[in-house]
């Protein structure tokens, strides 16, 4: 294995008020995300639900490193993104809490967080099923002269899907301005990478491609915004897909159901919140670099506020109206092209979903 | 408006279905900017059927953009550009192989309007013929066309004939949502008056009545249709019976309702489809007569299908295993208790 | 035959429909080194749902083999081996990830014996859970069984008891042809009594009266038929009504006689699904039913199924959705003129 | 591009005897098919049919690399397949017509060819669909502890399929004994490669599995023979997977409806028949090595009467019986399984379909 690139190598240190703005946004998503869990076991949040818990440092580090006009789209482990974007924690608590208030209007769930507004489109949960439609919108911005770049989000694991070929081989046939970030945290579900890639150093599979891929220690922040940065760049200006794999480790089960210890030892994930926690190791990089540690208590409280407020935000805002459940399943519009599909519509149908106001 | 604009816009022309195709791509591509196709073959090659021949030399590659043999992976490319507003049309060679793309177009397409609370859409046309008799064998001589039909968030559409083809590309091109165009093998070379007028649409969601008749109902689609109407000429010269043809046209939305008058009136129905009748389009249709028509049904309703069997190659018992007339003229009869 | 003999043969255990598909595995496996697992997170993590508990520590890495996600691959893996004559239990993890593999089970499993002229066959078995219900969204919610049972040269089972549950899985392992064996979500924690004999098959292509009744046939399968015995229940407490649940069981072969016959001695039938109805397995049910009962009907056939959306998160939509007892009766009440 | 390997660098000549039946085979096929398309321009043969003109050599050398006991799986472009492997000439043409003692009952056609007894698995027509169904014979054979291995043909189309990508790191984890022959004829119907694969030298995507690749001449037969035999003895004795990339050029259209000029210039057609010929050069070689050009003219006098005779044993051959039509849909017994769907079945399949017999 090549030496990883780390922060110390690349660019002068950002100054200390983003580092931490960064920190906030590190904490926001743990705690965010242990209250999530917290709330999960008190059933206010159904369905599955993927933590990120390890992985805040890739997170945040490539989301900013995405220019604001840029696109971002991501696998099902999306929490992380949704608020490193800015996507008021409110909004996704909202969302998990599936209320009318959510960012996807309580009709997503975890997996699927969005925020067009913030060039953030999803939030995908069929694994690998996000990368054909990333390199899609790539070609829409090409297609609408834009100078944007795709940012696309995966596992490791989706790394083995055909889906992965296809996307990739299309990026770099049609030269799209595209990074494919892996976060690769060693396990998909119970399957450790090498059990499941064949090409265990994911980033080398680029090359079936002729696309540049790269590694970076996905645990350094810095090192991880530095080198998406460069690749974004690079993708709009010279229209060059290109590969980044981060190497991180998901501290907690695959999901809140999961235990996460069948699979992996004990010690092996003691050893990871020990030594390689990408808050701590953050928080140590800006104690280092002159940050008072009251700063750093202060972005906590603010984080565990922000929390707070998400939570009684949501729990306040009302479910959806059983009215709309047939609401956004089409285009406005449409309900005269199904008119005529009423009569004679199996029971239940007639009832929940026309009279539900489909299409409007 | 001027009499040449009126002649204009009530002009027809002879065309192929292929061709019906063709001139419907063409027209949305002059007028809107955003249509763009992609596919196997659909530039160089001006496709595998040469629906799109001569495109590539009109509107360039940028526009008319061959693909890999990636079906999941174009058809993905095509959701994600749509995303953005743009309007790709995306020809899948046969709808065969749109069974690698159904995670894409069943898992995807479908789902994003809603399962984003409807703050995205996904404005995609796939085109895709269907169909078997010609020997092409057990992999590649298939209908799968119910099953999208079954799925919420698409709509599909399924033209028997050239001005049909014409109208329901226009208005799936146009159409904010994915829409699923079922084009047919057999039918490519049909002829039939096509309008002229680039304002032409056929509105998704209607049924017509391809032939009046009052002695019983054939209900079909595709090329069914095209049978259907062959066997109703047959039963009017040879048996003096009146057969209505309705031809479905869009199947998701299903137009229920023409089909519940028609059948209302001639008190009979059979149904037809090219595809296997079990768990088929003719089970939607035949259940939702039942059930719209209870009263009014002198018969139970008769379905017509593919033999239930991946389709052989000899084209002898290719001929034994298709819908023929012979088959559905025998069901009319049946069910008129004739038989 | 011994007295011990016979008492093993009849002895029962109360188990879950989970443990009742792992005994099935464990006794198959044990019988034929033939037979061995593969799928996504079957062996080291146990099955996401479990049903593969303990069986990677019991055979061995070979015979339960875990895959990385490409669920196209190891499915025509499944595939090829069955073609040598081994017998692979392909697990998918949930039915919305086998349309990844729709082109494997489609175009090739199912044409296999026929393409090739019967000179080889596809013994190959798929698992794998349907259904919504928890909150698993757009992209995880989803029914697709009558496609498959849609499609000829496949087998397609649905149990919805513990004891047909390792009844049917038996008999698709031992099946000469691939079969689709549909568990689902909602039943797995479920207990029944089960035969312990090993072997104890449930036949493929047989139905079940799962409660005898004479007002009404509700005709069901996988969950739906939970449901449907509760319901039943229900209109025995509360309305003295008696319903007759018909349970399919196995969707193709489709055992339409015993449908039938239920329906001719009610004279009224109610179908459920857990998936859409439009194009889904009730309108095969029913298109059959008033084929088959035409003079028995006292009323058009009724379908119940999930709400035609892609399913949304927030639980109170979900709830409104499905096929819920309080629709399924409310169908039963309307057929019967009640409502 | 490193250099080819040739025959000249490699193995000692086999002896005459045998390089004159690998002639014969040559010529067999080429006869065969132009026959087929003479046919099938009389509306004798239907359907899709694929030519192979020009891919002979790397046809008949993969196969004669086989073992006895080795599997071979194709795709539909698989009449030399069937003729190299010993298929006799009349069962491949009386499939063709349609008739019941096709190698495959008339059922297959020329895309879909079998024959069980030399390991011939088929013929299969979805591109890709094959590779991972390949893997898993391979899995077969291990698991039924057999030594034997499997040699899978593809087209360089098919290398863009997320089959491919799936297949591949399957055979690769699993030490599956399997070759890959990528038979690249420069062009997926009108696509040239470099227009279709990001990677245009195919076998270098052999590294994102970590597997071994290498590409051949394939106009030369005994170099093709000499690597595949390599392959496939490292496959049985090592358990190691691997691709074998073979450079040729089809002749022909796609299919015999394609006239096969309107994606390329008759020149380079022309070139290619000029100079790159696999039969003339295997011609040249042999005369080189001794033969005599009356042994090759007999050799092409028996291929013709292969041919005809091919011909008039198709044509005697009866058609299915309709009463068929249902048969080897499902294995016998399950008629039991059918029983009672037949009661309300749809018109025209209670007739056509269980009348017929189904399961008998
Ligand atoms: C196509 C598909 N197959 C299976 C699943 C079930 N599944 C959900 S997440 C997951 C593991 C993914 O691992 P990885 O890509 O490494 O992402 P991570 O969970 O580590 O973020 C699996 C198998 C799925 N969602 N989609
Ligand atoms: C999945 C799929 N997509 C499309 C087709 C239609 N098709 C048949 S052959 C072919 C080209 C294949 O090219 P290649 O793999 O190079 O093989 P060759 O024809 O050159 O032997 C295509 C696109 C198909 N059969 N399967
Ligand atoms: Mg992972
Ligand atoms: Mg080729």
């Amino acid at each position: 294995m090549p030496p990883l690139r780390n922060s110390s190598q690349i660019a002068p240190p950002s100054d200390a008020l983003q580092l931490l703005a960064q920190y906030q946004r590190l904490v926001l998503i743990r705690e965010f995300e242990q209250e999530a869990e917290r709330q999960y076991k008190a059933a206010r949040i159904g369905g599955y639900c993927h933590l990120s818990s390890g992985q805040e440092a890739c997170t945040v580090g490539a989301v900013d490193a995405m220019a604001a006009c840029d696109l971002l789209v991501t696998g099902y482990r999306c929490h992380g993104f949704a608020l490193a974007k800015g996507t008021p924690a409110a909004l996704v608590m909202a969302e998990l809490f599936g209320r009318r208030d959510g960012c996807a209007r309580g009709r997503g769930g975890s997996m699927h967080l969005l925020d067009v507004e913030r060039g953030f489109l999803g939030g995908w949960g069929i694994v690998g099923g996000q990368l054909p439609i990333a390199a899609g919108l790539a070609l829409g911005l090409v297609r609408q002269g834009s100078s944007s770049a795709v940012l696309c989000e995966l596992g490791d694991g989706a790394v083995n899907t055909g889906a992965w070929h296809e996307a990739l081989n299309l990026a770099a046939l049609w030269h799209l301005p595209i990074v494919y970030l892996i976060i690769n945290n060693e396990y998909g579900m119970g399957t450790k990478v090498e059990r499941a890639s064949s090409q265990p150093e994911l980033y080398r599979r680029a090359a079936a491609f002729g696309m540049h891929g790269e590694r970076v220690d996905g645990n350094d922040l810095l090192a991880v915004q530095s080198a998406c940065e460069r690749l974004l760049t690079r993708a709009r200006e010279e229209r060059s897909p290109a590969v980044l794999e981060a190497l991180t480790y998901r501290f907690r089960g695959h999901s809140v159901a999961d235990p996460g210890i069948s699979y992996r030892s004990e010690e092996e994930i003691e050893e990871h919140l020990r030594r390689h926690d990408p808050i701590l190791a953050f928080e140590q990089d800006l104690l280092s670099k002159g940050v008072e540690p009251q700063q750093l208590q202060a972005a906590r409280e603010s984080a565990a506020r922000s929390v707070a407020e998400a939570v009684s935000f949501a729990e306040r805002s009302p479910a959806p109206e059983l009215s709309s459940l047939a609401e956004g399943v089409y285009a406005s519009g449409s309900d005269v092209q199904f008119a005529r599909m009423r009569l004679g519509s199996p029971f239940g149908e007639q009832e929940l979903v026309f009279d539900a106001g489909l299409g409007r | 408006m001027s009499a040449a604009q009126l002649d204009r816009e009530q002009a027809e022309a002879n065309l192929t279905y292929r061709e019906a195709l063709r001139l419907a791509l063409r027209e949305e591509m002059a007028r809107d900017q955003r249509v763009f196709l992609l596919g196997e073959e659909v530039g160089l090659f001006e496709g595998a059927y040469k629906v799109s021949a001569g495109l590539l030399a009109e509107f360039g590659p940028d526009r008319v953009r061959d693909t890999p043999i990636s079906e999941a992976g174009f058809t993905g490319a095509g959701i994600g550009a749509a995303m953005l507003g743009q309007r790709p049309v995306v020809e899948i060679m046969t709808i065969n192989f749109l069974l690698i793309a159904m995670d894409q177009v069943i898992n995807h397409a479908a789902k994003i309007r809603a399962m984003f609370g409807g703050q995205v859409g996904c404005p995609l046309v796939i085109r895709t013929p269907n169909g078997a008799g010609n020997q092409l064998t057990a992999q590649h001589s298939q209908c799968f066309e119910g099953w999208f039909a079954g799925t919420p968030g698409l709509k599909v559409v399924a033209p028997a004939s050239p001005a049909d083809a014409k109208g329901l590309l226009k208005a799936a091109i146009r159409d904010e949502d994915p829409v699923l165009v079922v084009e047919n093998l057999s039918i490519y070379k049909e002829r039939g008056e096509v309008p002229l007028d680039p304002d032409f649409l056929v509105p998704i969601g209607r049924a017509a009545v391809a032939r009046e008749g009052s002695d019983v109902s054939i209900v079909a689609h595709s090329f069914a249709t095209v049978r259907a109407l062959a066997v109703a000429d047959r039963l009017a010269d040879r048996r003096d019976i009146s057969a209505e043809v309705v031809d479905l046209r869009s199947l998701r939305p299903l137009d229920v309702q023409t089909v519940a008058d028609s059948v209302s009136k001639t008190n009979r129905a059979v149904c037809v489809e090219e595809g296997w009748p079990s768990y088929g389009v003719t089970a939607e249709i035949a259940a939702r007569i039942q059930h719209a028509c209870f009263d009014d049904l002198d018969a139970p309703v008769e379905r017509v299908g593919i033999a239930e069997v991946p389709l052989p190659y000899a084209k002898n018992l290719e001929l034994a295993a298709v819908p023929s007339e012979d088959r559905i003229e025998a069901a009319v009869l049946h069910t008129l208790g004739l038989s």
